[in-house]
């Protein structure tokens, strides 16, 4: 299958007066058509920067993309200029931020909101778009379309919010939606909701979909293919089953044990990682996981680890499993 | 890169502190007094008023003319090497009296900013603080005060009490604490409500605490901007006051006074009005980016 | 809605009534009556003077009768200016500083709004700092030294604009930019650090990932949050500009409002200040009640639920 | 069985909007609380588990119903009474943004409770400092350092710190993890139970996330729009959820495990929580419940014990 | 009409001037009218018994001649054909009910004492008598006959006054108010009527047709613009805007004089500070000779000033005519005392302040100005560096300085005094013991008896005498320190001719004046 998206060893930088911040520090990994990719890891890793970059959203300045390649259905976006992106944004590539709360304007009209899409991408005006809306909130499982589109943001409930952000981002049939963190701010039953309309959206748009969560539960659910990031890098990628069976970084078990498992109750202690993300103005040399690695090797805090791949489709950034090349150069050297 | 078997053994991670932090260690004052000072026009304005303040002190001296001192045949000469200023009308330094009218102009306006600020603070505070019917009826009275003439306050003022500086303060004072009273009770609303401020009344913190010590340092950010916006306009209504009768008599002026004066003589003697306006404006300047440098160092997440 | 205005104009009848109080009982405590000068008069013609205007009585019966005339709309009569109601005065001089104030509110929302954006899109940039300087020197200039720089070369060295008094749309230039010079400072920095947070705002980023363009983004989707505050302060200016400035009206010899409310009180003239006081206090109060009002319309959030301070 | 601690009964909260608007955010709440013991909270957002949280820890008068803590009916107590009281009942927020002045050193900051009930002067309250920070897993060094310059975990330690510097009895936690990563959780959970072991505390753990209330909680009781509808011990919740909102729930909760996820039956309620303004007649939940029928929408289920330790306010409990 | 005035060609001109005449006038009803301002249009659109004629002499007005008895206490005037505005007739009782509405104590006229010379006058003022016992008799429609109270010579004078001016019954009883708006309008007598008033703005005065000197009228159109800052005046004028101003900025005085577009015209009218002679140190009169004598009146003058106005070494100012006919100033001399230092420093010495040393510290007391600000900023010098005392100088809003002034609540209060007739008695009656605008506290029986001695006789030589003797008097006890008389500086557009500015009464006077 084809590669919709394909991020090649994307950096960005933002400056700030303590220095810049290398918020992604080479990332590379690629979303094929109509897959769903997910991407986790702690807050502050790198994220929604990268799926900003994507959009080439972030505030520039101060941020900047240092280097790599963002190929859309084999297009690079990193050259665009901002008016050509603009025709891409919103057509080609959806977006459903994190905070429905906050991510609608306060002072227009869900139907404003909503048919701006329409006109300015599809040049659909009056009654085509008033008919278009109506069908994309009954699509997103909003009652009362036509009343609904005369009202404000505040008279929605959080999860409602959500759904028309859904409907903005999918009115012109996008190839790939972006949801970042699109269920963190919501209630596990919307949540539920949530996640179930994007899944059928998906299948019934045949669109590939990125999701950025924290929340390990929704990936199990949700996603094909997991991307696991730390500190602006991809330290492991694969499939969900790969991931959550048969992890490879000490970074994914540290996150996947972190979460209390069924069966167990308070008299066994929680196994968190410890200590903090480091400090992306110096991230510290080599892994940048090592300072809170139970595994870490001398190697570890001097080079950085070689990307390896364990089975087909599943990459890995890790000294421990570099273990042929360590053997091969073992041997080697003496 | 060669790969050995030493690089495999496991990391000594002694001397590494998981929970350390990679900054230097410091105090909030520490913090602020360099963000404060990494802030360039802050500290240029910091500079220019250090300067005032000290010409202030010393100007008056400088020139071997005194501010009083009247020549009847050196009226409203422009500014040469005997009066750096020009004179005025009754043939006095403007020099000299340029430098004494930034005693009295940067005394109202700070004294003024600090008083407003005490009273707004404490009324605004109070009032937001407690909200309610006590808010309410606070409030209403700042809106009645507000609609009251100032200038029948000023004459009433201005029989009961001596002319002079102090009466200008609380005449200042008098009306710019409804707006500050205003300002701060908006932010005082919006506060009072912060996890901070429960968790310190969980604590059994009495409302006098909350405020001055959770709600009011937290709402110095437009407290500082709106005080530094106060400053020459307390300045100016110091010199309509004291043209009024209020304030210092004359031969003692003010920037503001010597401004008003100089307006009359624009077309026949700019520089009388030149000269104090600048000071003015530079002045204002100078206060308004110490007062932004302030609020930025002053609150920590301003930095990110 | 109509319960929310019922409670505020009750509101506004005790407020007045209570400001009408202080303000007869300041001008009374002050000394000096509308009668007095320079030249001593005899006692007898003070008497038939005091008895025209009912000042011999007990104050309190002249405050009850005040009222009473008040209730009946009548905002008294000028003690100084023979045969001048309060109303005549309102009528003349109301309109004319009305027209000046709409015209420096248009030029300061126009030019504040302006800069504000400028500023915000270019912050920390030249364009910023200029800003920046501007309104600072917009707040320290005065409006009589600004009124006074104006004349002096707009009127006298280029001789652009009338100098002064009031007649044609020209006449209304200058004294219009003295009476903005304040407010569009004020504009353009509320205008600034509020559109500087919009621009932050997560529906700003769901505007642009929508494909929006930027003149849109801003006008459309920023500015209207951002000017919300300005709304705000559109009361107590429009109050206060609509109202007259002293300094403005006199310099430019305009025949509006805003001199008599010094002069009535220089000159004691009882009725003229009582009178031009309620007028003011409740011409402030239906402006805050309309800027609560249309903050409602732009701002769909606000309910007229609560009084606003 | 131990003694109840704390003791809610009839327990309402209301919050008056005018123009004859009244959201009852917290309704006739019972709950009795055993000294030692955790009790989860969870609920959808906006059904009160603040508001109630907040009226046990004194931070709003009931509207009615009364609170017995330790024998002693603590809802009509003047300030002056209520202030020792602040000392055995302690509260942590949600958010470790936001509840932390961000213009005090965490010095100041954990200093302030023992200030305020002068615990101790000079170097003594110091040491107090010093030995509250190294309770919850940071040291001296931090005491200098402002909330911003720390983490959100390290933030919520401060928080606890701060609780702790009162030696409570018992303590309302508002979400205190869900503001943090998982990775950051996990620390901050363990650190809670090992406090709640050394100093014999007891809990209310508010909380959205049912897999950190399940692994905490001797017994969970679960809000919708402002009453209890079920309470038990959290085995049990678990294994035999008797009301068709705690099943939705429990169903709704995404298990970090693809297997499993592929095999489970969701129940996917239809619509959100009505508004608890002026909220409807009957059973709350009888609007988005599929088994709702007319007695539901017209009478008020009461709380009951259904089963030994297991109550339900509902009129079909275990209906599927 | 116009075509006519084209006909006879001279004009091209338009014979029209713009004035700046100040602030509002307070009231258009010549009964009320105070001000100078009001005065000068009461002037405009009235005529008295009497008018000064361009030379500020006494003229005939309506009334074409008169005669005053022997004992000087009744005039009989005896009036032309003049016609009001609306072409009815003026007549002897349009008089007698001008001046009885003044004196009706319901009027509420604030000057209506300027007819207290008449007999009855007072008491019906003060609703003592009755309207019917005020001896103003109407002989005919053309003669009216006054008695008066005492002799008083400047009663003739008086008759050109506002207060005095004639009123028609039934246009004041349509419009009591003296409105200028829709279809009211103010009959008047005078050589100008209103044609509109704009509050703040302007009045605008046409040509009187039915006035009686018509023919000698030669301006069509006569503005007076109601602006109040002379800053702007200035501006306007020098932009052209406007023809005439006499409110005149002292900043700007130097540059006009050089340019030489600066008329100054005698006013009669004395800057002078009072001293309180209630209470130390100005109770010593050996003091207040000491301060009067310290100071420089030129400089002042030149410095501050600037209008040509003469140091004053007296009280009554120049331009009042003795009994020999000349001026009663130059009679008596400008020269009561000298400014002297050395003499000045002896007196104060004398009065136990050696040096100034001992010396309490007084305060000027002002009203708010600029102009009175400079004067005691330098007077306030000068005494320091002069007599080595410390003064110290407060200014005051207006009304709070004239009752701290009534009530001798200063040391030293800066005070003006402008004359409402022809006469010394208009300055010299001031001082008299407890006199209404004596504010000094001082009272001397020889002034007081010389005061008495002047009124109560018709005999000029006599009354001159007496006041000549009086005011050395003054100027010997000095309650009050004059300082100089008051010039009135004017910018006037060379286009204008014949603009006459009297030195009391009015601002200007604009019957004869015509643009060319
Ligand atoms: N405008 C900016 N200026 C400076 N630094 C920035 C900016 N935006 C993001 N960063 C930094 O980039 C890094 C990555 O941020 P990002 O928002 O991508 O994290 P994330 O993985 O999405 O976290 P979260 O789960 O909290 O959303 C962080 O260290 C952040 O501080
Ligand atoms: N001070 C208040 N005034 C008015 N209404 C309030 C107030 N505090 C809370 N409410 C309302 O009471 C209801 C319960 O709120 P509460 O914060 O207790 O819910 P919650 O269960 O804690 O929700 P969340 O999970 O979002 O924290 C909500 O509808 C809320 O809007
Ligand atoms: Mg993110
Ligand atoms: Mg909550």
């Amino acid at each position: 299958m084809a590669n919709i998206l394909e991020v090649k060893d994307l950096r960005v930088n933002f400056k700030t007066f303590a220095g810049d911040v290398q918020a992604v520090r080479g990332v590379t990994f690629s979303v094929k058509k109509g897959e769903v990719v997910a991407i986790v890891g702690e807050s502050g890793c790198g994220k929604s920067v990268t799926a900003h970059t994507i959009m080439k959203l972030i505030p520039t300045p101060p941020g900047k993309i240092v280097s790599g390649q963002i190929l859309f259905n084999g297009e690079d976006l990193v050259p665009k200029t901002q008016e050509q992106m603009a025709k891409i944004r919103g057509k080609e590539i959806g977006m459903v931020s994190q905070d429905p709360m906050t991510s609608l304007n306060p002072t227009l009209t869900i139907g404003t909101q909503l048919g701006e899409v329409l006109r300015v991408h599809q040049g659909l005006k009056g009654e085509a778009a008033k008919e278009r809306m109506i069908e994309l909130l009954k699509m997103v499982g909003i009652n009362q379309p036509e009343k609904r589109l005369k009202q404000y943001p505040h008279e929605f409930s959080g999860g409602m919010r959500q759904r028309v952000l859904i409907a903005i981002a999918l009115a012109c049939n996008p190839q790939l939606l972006i949801a970042d963190e699109p269920t963190t701010a919501l209630d596990v039953t919307i949540q539920a909701q949530i996640l179930e309309l994007l899944k059928e959206l998906q299948n019934k748009l045949h669109m590939s979909v990125i999701i950025i969560t924290h929340d390990l539960g929704v990936v199990a659910g949700f996603s094909e293919r997991v991307v696991v990031m730390y500190a602006g890098k991809v330290v492991e990628e694969g499939s969900t089953e790969e991931i959550f069976y048969n992890a490879k970084h000490p970074y994914t078990w540290g996150l996947l044990k972190s979460v209390p498992r069924l069966d167990q109750d308070r008299s066994v202690p929680l196994v968190p990682i410890t200590g903090r993300p480091p400090d992306l103005i110096n991230p510290p040399k080599g892994c940048a996981f090592w300072p809170r690695c139970e595994h870490a090797m001398k190697i570890c805090a001097m080079y950085e680890p070689p990307e390896t791949e364990v089975s087909p489709g599943h990459r890995v950034s890790c000294w421990l499993n570099a273990e042929e090349v360590k053997k091969l150069t073992a041997k080697a050297v003496d | 890169m060669e790969i050995t078997k030493e690089l495999l053994s496991p990391l000594e991670k002694s001397g590494f502190e998981a929970e350390a932090i990679g900054k230097p260690r410091t105090t909030y004052w520490q913090d602020v007094r360099r963000n404060f000072r990494k802030n360039k026009l802050a500290m240029v304005g910091l500079v220019v008023i250090i300067l005032l303040i000290i010409m202030a002190a010393i100007g008056p001296y400088l020139s071997g003319h005194t501010y009083d001192e009247q020549n009847y045949k050196m009226v409203n000469q422009p500014p040469n090497s005997q009066y750096w200023f020009g004179t005025d009308s009754l043939g006095r330094d403007l020099f000299t009296r340029v430098w004494y009218g930034a005693r009295i102009s940067l005394e109202v306006g700070i004294v003024t900013a600090i008083l407003v600020f005490i009273i707004g603070v404490l009324y605004g505070g109070i009032s937001g603080y407690f909200g309610g019917i006590v808010d309410e009826i606070m409030m209403r009275i700042v809106e009645i005060l507000s609609s009251i003439p100032f200038l029948l306050w000023v004459i009433l003022l201005m029989v009961i009490m001596e002319p002079g500086l102090k009466t200008i303060f609380i005449a200042l004072g008098a009306v710019y604490w409804l707006n500050m009273a205003r300002l701060v009770r908006g932010q005082v609303l919006a506060l009072k409500e912060q996890e901070y401020v429960l968790a310190a009344k969980v604590l059994g913190a009495s409302p006098l605490r909350i405020l001055v010590r959770h709600i009011i340092p937290n709402t110095m950010g437009p407290i500082i901007v709106a005080m530094t916006l106060m400053i020459p306009e307390a300045i100016f209504t110091e010199a309509w006051l004291s043209f009024l009768g209020l304030g210092v008599s004359a031969p003692m002026a003010s920037w503001g006074s010597l401004a008003s004066d100089g307006v009359q003589a624009i077309t026949a003697y700019p520089w009388q009005l030149f000269f104090p306006a600048f000071f003015i404006s530079i002045t204002m300047l100078a206060f308004n980016f110490v007062g932004d440098g302030l609020r930025d160092a002053l609150d920590p997440r301003a930095r990110r | 809605m109509g319960r929310f205005l019922l409670q505020r104009l009750a509101y506004i009848l005790v407020a007045m009534l209570l400001i009408i109080t202080f303000t007869f009982i300041l001008m009374h405590v002050v000394p000096g009556g509308p009668f007095a000068s320079e030249k001593q008069l005899p006692e007898s013609v003070m008497k038939n003077l005091n008895e025209k205007f009912h000042l011999n009585d007990p104050l309190w019966l002249q405050y009850v009768k005040y009222l009473q005339q008040l209730l009946k709309g009548d905002l008294g009569v000028s003690f100084k200016y023979e045969g001048r109601t309060v109303n005549d005065f309102i009528k003349n001089g109301f309109p004319v500083s009305a027209t000046l104030g709409a015209v420096s509110v248009m030029i300061a929302l126009i030019f504040g709004i302006s800069l504000g954006i400028i500023s915000a899109l270019n912050q920390n940039k030249w364009q910023d700092y200029l800003a920046t300087i501007l309104a600072t020197i917009g707040f320290s200039v005065p409006s009589f030294i600004m009124a006074s720089l104006l004349m002096y070369f707009f009127a006298y060295k280029i001789k652009l604009f009338p100098t002064a008094m009031w007649g044609t749309p020209a006449h209304v230039v200058l004294p219009a930019i003295a009476l903005a010079t304040l407010p569009t400072a004020f504009i353009s920095r509320i205008v600034r650090s509020n559109m500087i947070e919009v621009l932050q705002q997560d529906y700003i980023k769901t505007a642009r990932a929508k494909g929006m363009s930027e003149r849109v983004v801003i006008y459309k989707h920023a500015l209207k949050n951002a000017i919300l505050p300005v709304v705000t302060y559109l009361g107590p200016l429009i109050a206060g500009v609509f109202t007259g400035s002293f300094v403005v009206e006199k310099i430019f010899a305009i025949p509006g409002i805003g001199r008599d409310f010094v002069i009535s009180i220089i000159n004691r003239d009882y009725g003229l200040i009582l009178g031009l006081t309620v007028f003011y206090a409740a011409f402030l109060m239906v402006m805050n009640l309309l800027v609560d009002l249309s903050y409602a319309l732009i701002d769909p959030r606000i309910k007229l639920t609560r009084k606003e301070g | 069985m131990a003694e109840n601690i704390l003791v809610a009964k009839n327990l309402s909260k209301y919050f008056n909007l005018g123009h004859g608007q009244v959201l009852k955010a917290v309704d006739r709440v019972n709950l009795a609380i055993r000294k030692g013991e955790t009790v989860g909270l969870v609920g959808e957002s906006g059904c009160g588990k603040t508001t109630l949280g907040r009226v046990l820890a004194g931070l709003y008068q009931p509207t009615a119903g009364t609170i017995e803590y330790a024998g002693q009916d603590i809802a009509r107590m003047s300030k002056k009474e209520r202030y020792g009281l602040h000392r055995k009942i302690q509260m942590i927020f949600q958010d470790p943004y936001a509840s932390l002045n961000p213009r005090m050193t965490i010095g100041e900051i954990i200093a302030e409770p023992i200030d305020i009930h002068r615990l101790a002067t000079g170097e003594e309250r110091n040491r107090r400092v010093i030995e509250l920070l190294e309770l919850v897993g940071l040291n001296e060094e931090h005491a200098n350092r402002f909330p911003h310059e720390l983490s959100g975990g390290q933030r919520q330690r401060i928080g606890i710190a701060r609780a702790l510097a009162v030696k409570p009895e018992f303590i309302v936690l508002d979400e205190p993890t869900s503001a943090l990563d998982v990775s950051i959780r996990a620390q901050v959970i363990n650190l809670l139970e090992e406090l709640r072991k050394q100093f014999g505390l007891t809990y209310l753990f508010i909380s959205h996330d049912l897999s950190t209330v399940r692994y905490l909680s001797d017994r969970i009781a679960v809000m919708y729009l402002g009453r209890i509808v079920e309470i038990t011990e959290s085995r049990r919740l678990y294994e035999n959820p008797l009301h068709p909102y705690t099943r939705a729930l429990l169903s709704a909760v995404p298990i970090a495990d693809p297997r499993i996820e592929a095999s489970r039956q969701r129940i996917i309620l239809k619509g959100d929580v009505p508004s608890p303004i002026n909220p409807p007649e009957g059973c709350r939940f009888a609007s988005r419940c599929q088994y709702a029928d007319e007695r539901c929408r017209k009478e008020t289920p009461e709380l009951l014990e259904v089963e030994p330790g297991h109550l339900t306010a509902c009129f079909k409990p275990g209906i599927k | 009409k116009k075509t006519e005035e084209n006909k006879t060609g001279e004009n091209k001109t338009p014979q029209v001037i713009k004035y700046v005449l100040g602030a509002d006038p307070e009231t258009l009803d010549p009964a009320k009218m105070t001000g100078l301002p009001e005065g000068t249009i009461a002037n405009a659109i009235f005529e008295g018994l009497t008018r000064y004629d361009k030379n500020g002499k006494i003229a005939p007005g309506i009334a074409e001649r008169w005669e005053i008895s022997q004992d000087g206490k009744t005039y009989t005037f005896y009036l032309r054909d003049a016609k009001w505005s609306d072409g009815t007739p003026v007549t002897a009782n349009d008089f007698k009910y001008a001046w009885l509405r003044a004196l009706d104590p319901k009027t509420g006229s604030e000057y209506a004492y300027q007819l207290y010379y008449i007999k009855g006058a007072e008491e019906y003022n003060s609703g003592k008598g009755k309207a019917e016992d005020v001896a103003i008799t109407v002989v005919d429609d053309k003669t009216l006959k006054v008695e008066l109270k005492e002799p008083a010579p400047q009663f003739l004078g008086l008759t050109a006054f506002q207060t005095l001016m004639p009123l028609k019954k039934e246009a004041v009883e349509a419009n009591p108010e003296f409105k200028v708006e829709g279809d009211k309008k103010i009959i008047g007598n005078g050589p100008f009527v209103i044609e509109s008033y704009k509050s703040k703005d302007k009045i605008v005065f046409k040509k009187n047709p039915n006035y009686w000197d018509a023919a000698n009228v030669k301006l069509d159109e006569l503005q007076f613009l109601l602006i109040d800052d002379a800053k702007t005046a200035l501006t306007m004028f020098e932009n052209g805007e406007v023809d005439m101003i006499d409110d005149i900025p002292t900043e700007d005085m130097p540059r006009l004089k050089q340019e030489g577009k600066l008329k100054v015209f005698p006013q009669l009218a004395t800057y002078f500070y009072r001293f309180n002679t209630t209470k130390k140190p100005f109770n010593d009169p050996r003091v207040r000779k000491a301060f009067a004598m310290a100071i420089d009146r030129q400089v002042i003058i030149d410095t501050i000033t600037q209008a040509e106005q003469k140091p004053a070494f007296a009280f009554v100012p120049y331009g009042i005519p003795d009994a020999d006919g000349k001026d009663f100033r130059e009679n008596g001399g400008n020269a009561y005392f000298k400014e002297d230092v050395a003499e000045a420093k002896r007196l104060l010495a004398e009065a136990g302040y050696p040096d100034g040393k001992g010396f309490p510290t007084v305060t000027i007391l002002f009203n708010t100005s600029e102009g009175h600000k400079k004067i005691a900023e330098a007077i306030q010098q000068m005494w320091k560096k002069n007599l080595g005392v410390n003064v110290k100088i407060m200014n005051q809003e207006w009304q709070v300085y004239l009752n701290m002034e009534d009530k001798l609540q200063y040391d030293i209060a800066r005070a003006g005094w402008v004359g409402d007739y022809l006469d010394p008695m208009t300055f010299i009656d001031m001082f008299v013991t407890n006199g209404g605008n004596n504010d000094t506290g001082w009272s001397n029986k020889k002034y007081d008896e010389l005061v008495k001695k002047a009124k109560s006789t018709n005999d000029q030589a006599v009354r001159m005498q007496a006041m000549h003797e009086a005011e050395k008097i003054l100027m010997d006890e000095m309650p009050i320190m004059p300082i100089y008389f008051y010039t009135n500086p004017v910018l006037m557009s060379d286009k204008l001719h014949d603009v006459v500015i009297p030195p009391f009464g009015v601002q200007a006077e604009f019957k004869w004046a015509y643009v060319k």
